[in-house]
């Protein structure tokens, strides 16, 4: 391994980072649930380029990759589910804002 | 090479932000949507490049394409944002911009505060297995738990997308 | 043999669902009850050597051996058992539709897989699959009738989740880039060397941040209360017993003992966000009126109290906060099976509205002050023996004020109890409940089994103590 | 029999057969009540057998899964007999009294469960297990306070049940204290650890936080009023006579037979003891409620018996223990007239009461006999109890605290000559037509408390040199 490699990571983290941070902020402002969700995906974006780097940094690409094949299968699944939760809101209210899910509180 | 290698690199990952970036600002969900499969389109060319080609195959056909097209059809399903509404809404959703600075301001703070390089990257050996045998070897188990999901996903469609809106109607009638 | 645990409830799943008879949909409900039974009574009747050794064949098949200790078994044995009692709280609350039981069984036995291959798993990445695919199956089950409020409890949960699930990545990202292994042994002998390395502090913290969130522990517990409050009663059974412990608590005292995460400062950081956690859980549950809501916090406060043991992390901290994982188990599916038979008779979970509806129902009346007395900490049921061994360990380890803080919220804890049996069961029958009949056997054997488990468990604590629970940590 | 199990059975016969009574009660209402009273006779036999075993200075201990769990020597087995055999009183008076009202299934539940755990309590060699039994009296005490479910009655009960557990909570954290600096919870073990040595103060502290919530001492009495006004005076009874001497008995038990405390302390809790004596005496003067007063009463009896314990020197134990057996019957006395007054005059305000003595002759006897015990008017038990006690603080020169219980001890007199001059004499302003004595079984257990009370004084002799004999077993450190 060399500086090299050293460097690259930490830019790849750097711009993980700003990622992740960009993702927070859609899912922070954002009132519409469908845009929290691409928030979500956004966040996973980062974290398979994460594992991505972790893999090549270590020379363990082929681990690397499995998993990320892994997270993939997961977060399909998930976001299969969290569309349906997303359509089933908007049957009931006729809308995807998120400040009105309040009807839970204390 | 290296050289190369690293602008490369860090151009794509400045794309890669960007893309992020407009899919979180722009104000219409349809291109925030195409906006995310950008993302991941290049965040495949990164895998591409980091010498993992099967991962690239499998986010650019299930991420920018599967999941692409379920939020289009999730934004389909439900209300079109009307455009007197979006324009309201962009007015509103630029007051917020100012966090964005600062939210970046700070990921930049913590990420030099205390600079992220490895110390002693020598320590691991590199492995010498292709994909396929980490994948059905030592991953067994995780496969299992992959298909153990998409068992749970299938039940996931089947609970939630029963359309009963007779039956959803009339819960809420009785709140 | 502990790896069949996941296969039988996945191949069970897969038969049921074979287009061959009609009658297998009818089967479901008991084919996943005799499953439940059968992993408790195994778990209780083979020895530890049972489950360690696997046959060539299964090896062949799988190329993984899962490792089976102490603590597993305590974790297969709630799984079992609380699961066991959600079904049959299904069985009772979920209208007789047979399409919807079946759905229910189904996934309450991935989920139960799911948590199962958690148990086992021998690296974190195997973990993190396992922890999603309970989670995924805990959020169906939280929606599964798709009401209102149980939606957006759900969506408050998932989004939670994931970014809970997003953190404890990239903490397998940078971890893999400095070992570039994820399975616990290596991690462990990795993790002294390193301790200082930034990018591993950094990993270190995204994991625990992101257990913190599963655990539901207090500054990041906001989706607790919805989530248990909203979900079907069957699910909140699951939920708040099993499934955030499983996802959260074990995943955390796992990776925190395997890893040997505890330095000084994580010691400090994991102590102050437990005894947050007791505090403000109890002060908060003082305030609920609404039943459900008022058990999902003081969920949050006795979760405090296992993570307080962990902090310590002696031996005798581990193992009282082992007992107490298994004990909360217990006693909060008791006390969410009474509020099922509350919310099914009465139609109502308000507090305010009941009133001494213990003389109308009296097993249910009986079993929620077992199973409160026991949150409580009162003497001779479980829940008081493991507290107080947190309690000791807590003084002996120094740590005085801690100790002081879990003393006195065992009367916060009391006092929010006390208010909820005067407004639901204790006092005089409230108007308008005059016809109130007690509920069926569906749920009367529940509550009883799991009451006579609490007592039980209490007074056998002398031979418990020393031949099950103090080896916890030595195999751990 | 071996003694081991006499003295197992007699604590686990009452403490596991209460849960029977819910199932007896299918069979017939009738066989219950016999069955809880046999069940509380079962140890008082038991502690009757003892006494004879005891009394030749041999002591037992019960080992339960490698556990030293019971002990008894001559303090737990005088201990033991006082409460049983108020116990079994109770209960006999239970029969007339309770037989109008809901939840008797639960009612007898509790209180045979209560006395099974008063037992365990007693004979605990273990502090956890002290603490376990400890516990368990103050769930039954919670349940039978609220026993009328009345919404201001339970919110009574959980008052009760916080403060004492909130005191228990405290002495949890002592023995805990205790048991991490010595390794052991045993309470021989601990002596022999600490082998002479004092306990640390702040244990001290905490351990008598919990006796004086239980034992309600100023500042931590005011359950007790609350749950004397609470439904049934057989309750109240049950606390005033009965549940109060825990605090004491472990007092007692932990800083007067097993460990030795700080010299400081043996001025402080006589202070203390004097002080609640004092303010509850005053309460006492002024209440109109007449089981408030006997409430007030109690707390202000209870710093004697304090006094006695604390002041150091072997008369004073004596004393105190000595007026743990006469203020348990004379208090049960009073209690139980007080219930037949309440549930025939249908009020238990004096000031609305008068002239009981033409309707109620018994009663009234049996009150005023109980009434002088308390007051120590010789020869009445009472007076010997008193005397020893105040004798006790004299010898040890403390003066000041000697004349603040002469002082109480007259306070005493006078607020129960009020109470009785004001109920059972005078011109009544209810009608007398309606108002008739209490049921037989009722007014029989009044008249056995108030002949005990005067036995108690005219054959001192008997529990005199039994208690004389534990205090020099408890002192000479046989544990």
């Amino acid at each position: 391994m060399s500086g090299d490699m050293s460097t690259f990571f930490s830019i790849s983290v750097i711009f993980a980072v700003l990622m992740v941070f960009t993702a927070l902020y859609c899912i922070l402002t954002s009132r519409n649930l469908i845009r929290i969700l691409i928030g979500l995906e956004l966040m996973t974006k980062a974290v398979t380029l994460l594992l991505a780097v972790g893999g090549y940094v270590s020379g363990r690409m082929a681990l690397a990759q499995s998993f990320i094949i892994t997270l993939i299968v997961i977060e399909v699944v998930i976001i299969a589910v969290a569309a349906g939760i997303v359509i089933g809101t908007y049957r009931h209210t006729n809308d995807l804002d998120a400040r009105k899910l309040n009807s839970l509180k204390g | 090479m290296t050289f190369d290698f690293n602008m490369m690199n860090i151009f794509l990952l400045a794309l890669f932000l960007a893309a992020g970036v407009w899919t979180v600002l722009t104000s219409r969900l349809l291109i925030s949507a195409i906006g995310l499969a950008v993302t991941s389109i290049m965040l495949t060319i990164l895998l591409f490049l980091m010498k993992a080609p099967l991962a690239g195959v499998f986010e650019l056909s299930v991420c920018a394409g599967l999941i692409t097209v379920v939020f289009i059809s999730t934004i389909s399903l439900t209300k079109p944002v009307e455009k007197s509404e979006v324009l309201q809404l962009k007015m509103k959703r630029l007051k917020r911009f100012v966090f964005l600075p600062l939210l970046l301001f700070l990921a930049a703070w913590v990420l030099f505060a205390k600079p992220l390089h490895l110390t002693n990257p020598a320590q691991v050996p590199v492995e010498q297995t292709t994909l396929q045998h980490v994948l059905w070897f030592a991953r067994r188990f995780d496969l299992i738990g992959q298909i153990l999901i998409i068992l749970t996903g299938v039940f996931g469609v089947i609970v939630l997308f029963k359309t009963k809106t007779g039956q959803a109607e009339k819960q809420d009638n009785e709140r | 043999m502990s790896v069949l645990l996941i296969l039988v409830p996945l191949a069970a799943v897969l038969i049921m669902n074979l287009p061959l008879h009609k009658l297998m949909r009818k089967l479901a409900f008991w084919v996943g009850l005799v499953l439940c039974m059968l992993q408790a009574v195994l778990i209780i009747r083979m020895p530890i050597g049972f489950w360690n050794t696997q046959p060539d064949l299964l090896y062949r098949l799988l190329l993984f051996r899962p490792f089976t200790d102490n603590l597993a078994f305590v974790m297969f044995l709630s799984i079992a058992i609380v699961g066991f009692v959600s079904l049959l709280v299904a069985r009772y609350a979920i209208e007789n539709d047979g399409s919807k039981l079946f759905n229910f069984t189904n996934l309450l036995l991935l989920a139960m897989a799911g948590m199962n291959g958690l148990v086992v798993s021998r690296d974190l990445f195997s973990l993190y699959v396992f922890l999603e695919v309970s989670a995924v199956a805990s959020f169906i089950l939280i929606a599964f009738n798709n009401g209102k409020d149980a939606l957006e409890g759900t969506f408050k949960y998932l989004v939670l989740s994931a970014v809970a699930t997003a953190m404890i990545l990239s903490a397998i990202g940078l971890l893999m880039t400095v070992t570039g292994s994820v399975s616990f042994k290596t991690l462990s002998s990795v993790m002294g060397p390193n301790s200082g390395n930034p990018v591993v502090l950094l990993a270190v913290a995204l994991l625990l941040g992101g257990l913190f969130i599963k655990s539901g522990l207090v500054p990041f517990h906001g989706w607790v209360p919805d989530a248990y409050s909203s979900a079907p009663s069957a699910t909140s059974i699951l939920l708040a017993g099993i499934v955030t412990k499983t996802t959260g608590v074990y995943a955390l005292i796992r990776v925190v003992t395997k890893m040997n995460l505890l330095t000084h400062q994580v010691q400090v950081l994991v102590m102050a966000v437990a005894a947050v956690s007791i505090v403000v859980g109890a002060l908060a549950a003082l305030g609920q009126s609404d039943f459900k809501r008022m058990l999902a916090y003081s969920s949050i406060s006795q979760v405090g109290y296992i993570i307080l043991g962990l902090g310590i992390g002696s031996n005798l901290a581990l193992a009282g906060a082992v007992f107490h994982l298994f004990n909360h188990a217990i006693f909060k599916s008791l006390l969410f099976v009474n509020a099922a038979a509350v919310e099914k008779q009465t139609g109502t979970r308000n507090m305010d509205i009941l009133g001494g509806i213990s003389d109308k129902m009296p097993v249910t009346g009986f079993t929620s002050v077992i199973a409160f007395l026991s949150t409580a900490g009162i003497p001779p049921l479980s829940g008081f023996w493991s507290k107080l061994i947190i309690i000791i360990a807590a003084w002996k380890a120094g740590f005085h004020v801690y100790a002081l803080i879990a003393i006195l919220a065992s009367l916060l804890t009391l006092a929010y109890f006390l208010s909820m049996q005067r407004r639901v069961f204790f006092g005089k029958l409230a108007s308008g409940f005059e016809d109130l009949k007690e509920a069926n056997l569906w749920i009367l054997v529940p509550a009883c089994l799991l009451a006579a488990i609490t007592i039980g468990l209490g007074l056998c604590i002398p031979w418990l103590l020393n031949s099950f629970l103090l080896p916890i940590r030595s195999i751990l | 029999m071996d003694n081991e199990l006499i003295v197992f059975l007699l604590v686990c016969i009452p403490l596991a057969g209460s849960f029977l009574l819910p199932l007896v009660r299918l069979i017939s209402e009738e066989t219950r009540n016999l069955t809880a009273l046999l069940l509380v006779l079962a140890s008082l036999v038991a502690s009757l057998f003892m006494m004879p075993v005891v009394l030749t200075g041999e002591t037992v201990t019960v080992q339960l899964a490698g556990v030293n769990l019971f002990y008894a020597d001559k303090l737990a087995v005088f201990m033991a007999f006082v409460s049983s055999l108020v116990g079994s009183i109770i209960v006999l008076y239970s029969f007339g009294y309770i037989s109008h009202y809901e939840h008797r299934d639960e009612y007898y539940f509790m209180v045979v469960l209560f006395l099974g755990a008063m037992m365990g309590l007693i004979f605990s060699r273990n502090l956890l297990a002290l603490y376990l039994f400890w516990e368990i009296t103050a769930i039954a005490c919670w349940r039978l306070i609220g026993f009328f479910r009345d919404r201001n009655y339970v919110v009574k009960a959980d008052k009760a049940f916080l403060v004492t557990v909130f005191g228990a909570l405290m002495m949890l954290l002592g023995f805990i204290m205790i048991g991490t600096q010595t390794g052991s919870f045993d309470i021989g073990i601990i002596k022999k650890v600490l082998a002479g040595k004092h306990l640390p103060n702040i244990a001290v502290m905490l351990i008598l936080l919990g006796i004086l919530s239980k034992s309600a001492t100023v500042p931590l009495h005011t359950w007790l009023p609350d749950a004397g006004v609470a439904p049934s005076p057989v309750t109240a009874l049950l606390h005033a006579a009965v549940l109060v001497k825990i605090g004491v008995y472990v007092y007692a038990r932990l800083f007067v037979a097993s460990f030795d405390i700080d010299e400081i302390w043996h001025t402080i809790v006589p202070i203390i003891a004097g002080v609640s004596a004092l303010v509850s005496a005053g309460a006492a003067l002024v209440e109109t409620d007449l089981k408030r007063i006997i409430a007030y009463s109690t707390i202000s009896q209870l710093g004697f018996i304090f006094l006695g314990l604390a002041i150091g020197n072997n008369i004073g134990i004596v004393g105190g223990l000595l007026y743990i057996l006469m203020h348990s019957i004379a208090k049960g006395g009073l209690f139980l007239c007080a219930g037949i007054v309440e549930q025939n005059a249908k009020t238990k305000d004096i000031t609305r009461l008068g002239g009981l003595i033409s309707v109620m002759p018994i009663t009234a006897i049996s009150f005023i006999l109980c009434a002088f015990s308390v007051m120590g008017i010789p020869p009445f038990g009472g007076f010997f109890g008193k005397y020893m006690v105040i004798a006790g603080a004299l010898s040890g020169d403390k003066m000041f605290i000697a004349m603040l219980f002469l002082v109480g001890a007259f306070m005493t007199i006078i607020y129960l000559f009020r109470v009785f001059v004001m109920i059972f004499l005078g011109e009544s302003k209810l009608s007398l037509q309606n108002i008739r004595e209490g049921s037989n079984v009722m007014v029989f257990s009044v008249a056995l408390l108030a002949m005990l009370s005067v036995a108690s004084g005219i054959f001192i002799k008997f529990p005199f040199d039994f208690v004389q004999s534990a205090v020099r077993q408890m002192t000479g450190g046989l544990l």
